[in-house]
């Protein structure tokens, strides 16, 4: 038992840093360090850079362009990524549509889309959750009618991330509404935004910011030769998804980078002309923070690391739930600790200077404008991709057999 | 001890709700905020009508005579439809300022204009540095003849780009943390020297940034030296008029999310059938219960000597800050997705709750202030 | 509208603080303030001292020695026993059997018993609890069979409170288990703690105290006279005591007369030299809790004025839930910090001297000492008496009809 | 990084859970806290015949040459069943400081007499006065000859009551707060002038009030005059012990939970049926993981310069007694009744999880000393 990155392991994170240091565009890093979030041409600039290095997807297949690393070589830059910080890879390309294509696709879709979907040469959405159909992804009701060499989609997803940006979208849809289990019955297609029929309708959040989307499918027409898998094995397909991916939920570089950027806030901010880091109740709630996300990193690390005592087989293991708990928790408890720390300009704050109902933002301090627009906006951590609740209900269910 | 309202309090509070009821739902509150001020002149006219803008000022002034309690119960209705006009800067902020400041010749020239809608008040107080200490004015005010000329920056201003008058703090005396020397001056909104930029904040309240160069007055309240008092007094009547809007804001966001609870159906149930759903509903019920107590205590304790008045409304603001957030997180939590969608109500009220906890001090502030009067019993 | 004591209740509360003040004996204030509990002996000394006042039942109807006082009087006449400190009623005589015989009770019955319970010349305790039955009182299993003109009880009752004192006990047992409904079929019975084939036994908690034990029933013969209303219809006698006493639980004038405790023992206390009480963080929990007591003090006044816009029918009011989940977490959070403030000594505490396993309490400075057995036998606040989730489970299905 | 345990550690462990499972059932406790020192003499022997009394000893001065994992190892499996025996106050303590703070013949004196288990160790550090300060130090070490003289009072001293030999830090210069001048001297438990009242605490444990008169010490560890250093490593070694050992009190306590959850009935259904204990059930769940991360953090920054170690055992100590409140009172709070009783062992490991927040510095304590550091960020 040895807790500490071995030699190598340390060689490597320099590696990456000074790579990320190099080549990472300066722009796109003070709008990130702003709290904002990278445009799309930032976040398609940084992805092409990293597939040109070899880096681009470093949990898939090397056949298919993985890196060959080890898990806790995929931690370690992930974490540099999110420490910089600079744009992670487009999770719905690298680590879902992806990582699907290269289980269940054939041949062909496998050529044709793998290497646009490391480069993003198409940007990707998913197409899971309908209205009324949140955490029961089963209930869905969208639903794909087989004609000819067509399939016809008909129905509406919703909480679609970046939408807007997307070239593809990779949808589960219902093919047989008699199938006995609600989870039969159900395929996985791929469909091109450009499709006619496909309307998209903006949903702005409560931070001003614009990220998700409603997307009405009326008669959209789609190959056949864009499902995945077999018809009706859709959610093979989505529990992919669920298994995949255990510890980046935790987020814990990003929050280390969030903790940093409260600091550099507190000691902005001042009261009675001194700095607010200065004041023992702040630095208290810094302080409980950074312990409880040394906590959590130490779980990451010891589930990356395999030595879990229950956490021999995968399915058994409670941490994806715990890591997806503390991470969204530790990471609003920031947002919060911004907010209190941006004080009345917290009011003022401009949101998303793209988005409507901005403020100009020359008005206000550079270091408060962040706070309220992501205090608000990560409310959703604790709410999507299974809510916190969700994994409460995981751990008692299947971990504890309550 | 009367809890009981009497019969023409439950009166207005029942023709105020009746009128918002019919005019403040949420799509059309989206439609006021578009409009050219950010809220709605109409409504304001309605509220004239009504009686609510000359409702805390005495008679002799042109005012109605009511008192701490008809405010509590105005700032709660306001609260519970997430109202957007500015009752609170220019009836509680600049009218209280008026009230306790102003000599009888000013009151009577300001009240009936504020009474009939037709004065737009704010309160300029707050300044780039100053986050919630009320005497850190650097702001100045220089004799000139027998007037005032203002210089200086105010910040976050609420309802400042619309107000007709601003009520602003200076410093004639004094270096800028002393609690001597800081004067209440009322300026013309428009008057030569004032810039002003108004935005939207992010609870749809409107704020504005504002540049005083050789701004003229048109009267000081009271002594120029001396004002720190009449501004911690009507900062104290503002939080009460804050906890009792964040009671009506809270109470509306429990009921909202009650009703969602009971309609949306997940795995073939509604989700308030979820035990783990329900307790989390009975710790806001909890927690409305007490930011409505404190609000009650607020208004009980305003006309207490300061001392007394400040520590009071100091453990109001602890408490509504933190029912706000207790509530406002977990209804969101609560809506899922459509909780952080500007379409729905739910969010728009968690903001204006995450707003009231960060006016005049949050509640780690009022804490502090609470701790530093603690001692040790004998 | 008018939040403030009026003139006269000012007086009353006056009035009431000069006669305890004058009569309450010291040693039996000191042991309180020290976070004992009172003796058998002091508790019926100072009941006898307040029955000869006058003001033994202040609840109770004039008839049966009254004092027909208001609802805010009855209030400031408890908070002044709790604050300074002095026993209160035995709740057991008081509040609970007391009322019940007034309500069901024969005339005999009432001539009889409630003279002895007014001057607790019959100590009472509670049989209500049973192994098994906790919070769901409807399944106790205890059963009384009629014999002639006797019931023959057998069974086991539970965290019965002080049965080492009690002189009788008022027992639910099951008298028709055919019954259809589970609440139908339990009647109410007196009985003499001195009967035959009763047996106590001591349950000792974890602060070393005794106050509960279990009561066995071995063939013990009751009097029929002693049933209290019908036979089977023993539900609405313990009905009664759920509807009860709204405003007790929350027991504010104890968590004042503790909180100032709390400021004594942090003044005391010292680190570095200094008083903890000198601490921020110290000052900040113990304002903290200030604030909350202060609401829920509010929340009292407020419920007694009758002014709750829920309140007007009792039936409907969540407002005794409330009073006692806040009203023992408030509690339970003094005692959390009263363990924090006496440090190292909380971990010699002698516990009750009366006990068993305690420690010589003069190797300790008495203002440590009853931190931690407080902590401990504290937490029952939240399980007995209707726990916690009991009170939210309430509030939820009846107030909110979730 | 390597979070496995070697094949000899495996054996340790299971061969210490076997142990404890053959002698350590509840009820077996509970008369070892009976016999005569307030814990079993019997189980010490088998302690000493497994290894444990000698194992973080190096293997030149009588022991087995362990590590921090093989103490967390222990801790851990000694938490799970509230073992009582003086093992923290005889290995970790009084053997971390002879470890690291005696020279080569003391600890060859000494070491293979604590292998065997024969003799007892206790560290009196704290004072009346000095609550958590390891500096806060009157109790005095005056020269005598080419020997010391101590003088004082120490105050709840852990095992003090039976202890063979006395760890006492005492001042032999500088003034009450001074971090100079404290020295780590060796006593004999029943020298002259030594007089001990022991006690029960709380958690069964056993503490004593020890008094100094006089009394003449063996030995100074090291330089009298610059001891704290070691004082405050062996304290982050003792707290590393007791961040394992809550983990294994939570564990069984969380585990012991489960249990009751599945088969306590109330309203004709398993308790645990009820979503609200299931989640309270996952929340404590969480807790436990972040105390057991915690408690591998420690033993990885053990070795560490000062000043990391301090900080990282301040972390661990913060978050273990975050997780044993939680833990404990939720505990408690779902055995209802009977978690409060003496009679069933969820109330002992309440408070057992209770006393180790309290000993070398409570959550809050530790919270102050990182807060202490936070600094602005560039």
């Amino acid at each position: 038992m040895d807790l500490r990155f071995t030699a190598e392991e340390r060689a490597f994170r320099a590696e990456v840093r000074d790579f990320i240091e190099a080549n990472l565009p300066a722009e796109t890093r003070q709008r990130m360090i702003e709290g904002r979030v990278p445009t799309k041409a930032q976040t398609v600039a940084w992805q092409r850079i990293l597939n040109a290095r070899g880096w681009a997807v470093p949990d898939w297949p090397e056949e298919h362009g993985g890196t060959g690393w080890t898990a806790v070589q995929r931690y370690i830059f992930r974490e540099e990524l999110q420490q910089t910080p600079a744009p992670q890879p487009l999770g719905f390309n690298t680590n879902m549509v992806g990582p699907i294509i290269i289980a269940f696709g054939t041949e062909a879709q496998k050529r044709h889309f793998l290497p646009r979907i490391r480069n993003i040469d198409d940007w990707w959405c998913q197409g899971f959750s309908e209205p009324g159909a949140g955490s029961d992804l089963a209930s869905l009701k969208t639903r794909a009618v087989r004609d000819g060499d067509h399939y016809v989609v008909d129905g509406q997803k919703t909480w679609t991330t970046y939408a807007q940006n997307a070239d593809w979208i990779f949808c589960l849809v219902r093919t047989n509404p008699q199938a006995a289990k609600r989870q039969e019955g159900i395929s996985f297609l791929l469909i091109d935004m450009r499709s006619p029929g496909i309307t998209v309708r903006p949903v702005i959040t409560i931070d001003g910011g614009h990220e998700v989307n409603e997307v009405f499918f009326d008669n959209v027409r789609v190959p056949v030769s864009n499902l995945v898998g077999e018809e009706n094995r859709g959610w093979d397909c989505a529990k992919l998804l669920l298994g995949h991916e255990r510890t980046g939920a935790a987020r814990v570089g990003v929050s280390k980078e969030r903790l940093r950027r409260l600091k550099f806030m507190a000691g902005e901010a001042q009261e009675n002309g001194r700095p607010l880091i200065e004041q023992q109740r702040i630095r208290e709630k810094i302080a409980a923070i950074e312990v409880e996300l040394k906590a959590l990193e130490m779980t990451v690390l010891h589930v990356l690391a395999g030595g879990r005592r229950a956490g021999e087989s995968r399915q058994a293991d409670p941490a994806s739930s715990i890591l997806k708990l503390r991470g969204s928790e530790i990471a609003q408890s920031i947002t919060e600790l911004m907010m209190e720390v941006a004080g009345p300009y917290g009011l003022a704050a401009p949101g998303d200077p793209d988005a409507e109902g901005s403020n100009a933002p020359e008005l206000m301090p550079e270091w408060a404008r962040s706070a309220a627009p992501l205090y608000f906006n990560w409310r959703k951590l604790s709410i999507f991709g299974g809510t916190n609740e969700i994994q409460r209900q995981i751990m008692a269910k299947a971990f504890m057999g309550l | 001890m009367d809890f009981d309202l009497t019969e023409e309090q439950r009166l207005l509070q029942s023709n105020l709700r009746r009128l918002l009821a019919d005019h403040y739902a949420f799509n059309r509150r989206a439609n006021y905020q578009t409009e050219a001020p950010g809220w709605s002149r109409a409504m304001w006219g309605r509220y004239a009508e009504l009686g609510l803008l000359g409702l805390p000022f005495a008679e002799e002034d042109g005012g109605f005579g009511g008192g701490p309690v008809e405010t509590m119960l105005v700032a709660e209705a306001l609260g519970e439809v997430l109202a957007l006009e500015p009752w609170l800067s220019t009836v509680v902020l600049g009218g209280g300022l008026l009230r306790h400041g102003a000599d009888a010749a000013l009151r009577q020239r300001m009240v009936p204009a504020i009474a009939a809608g037709e004065a737009l008040l704010a309160f300029a107080q707050a300044e780039p540095q100053s986050r919630y200490s009320l005497s850190d004015i650097t702001t100045t005010a220089r004799r000139d003849g027998d007037g005032w000329v203002l210089e200086g920056r105010k910040s976050v201003v609420l309802h400042g780009d619309t107000a007709d008058w601003l009520l602003v703090t200076a410093r004639s005396a004094g270096a800028r943390h002393d609690r001597g020397g800081i004067g209440v001056f009322l300026l013309r909104g428009d008057a030569p020297g004032v810039l002003r930029q108004g935005y939207a904040m992010v609870d749809g309240q409107r704020g504005a940034e504002i540049t005083l160069s050789a701004a003229r007055a048109e009267a000081v309240l009271g002594n120029a030296e001396d004002g720190l008092a009449l501004v911690e007094r009507v900062v104290d009547e503002a939080i009460a008029a804050l906890a009792a809007e964040a009671v009506g804001t809270m109470s509306a966001l429990h009921a909202m999310t009650l009703d969602y609870l009971k309609t949306r159906k997940q795995f073939g149930a509604p989700i308030g059938s979820f035990q783990v759903l329900q307790h989390r509903a009975s710790d806001m019920m909890v927690a409305l219960e007490q930011a409505r107590s404190m609000a009650m205590y607020a208004t009980m304790m305003l006309e207490e000597p300061a001392a007394a008045r400040r520590a009071a409304l100091s453990a109001v603001k602890v408490q509504i800050g933190r029912s706000a957030r207790l509530i406002g997180q977990q209804a969101v939590q609560m809506h899922g997705g459509i909780g952080i969608a500007t379409e729905y109500a739910a969010g728009h009220a968690f903001k204006r709750l995450a707003a009231i906890d960060t006016t005049f001090g949050d509640a780690d502030h009022h804490l502090r202030a609470l701790a530093a009067e603690v001692s040790a019993a004998a």
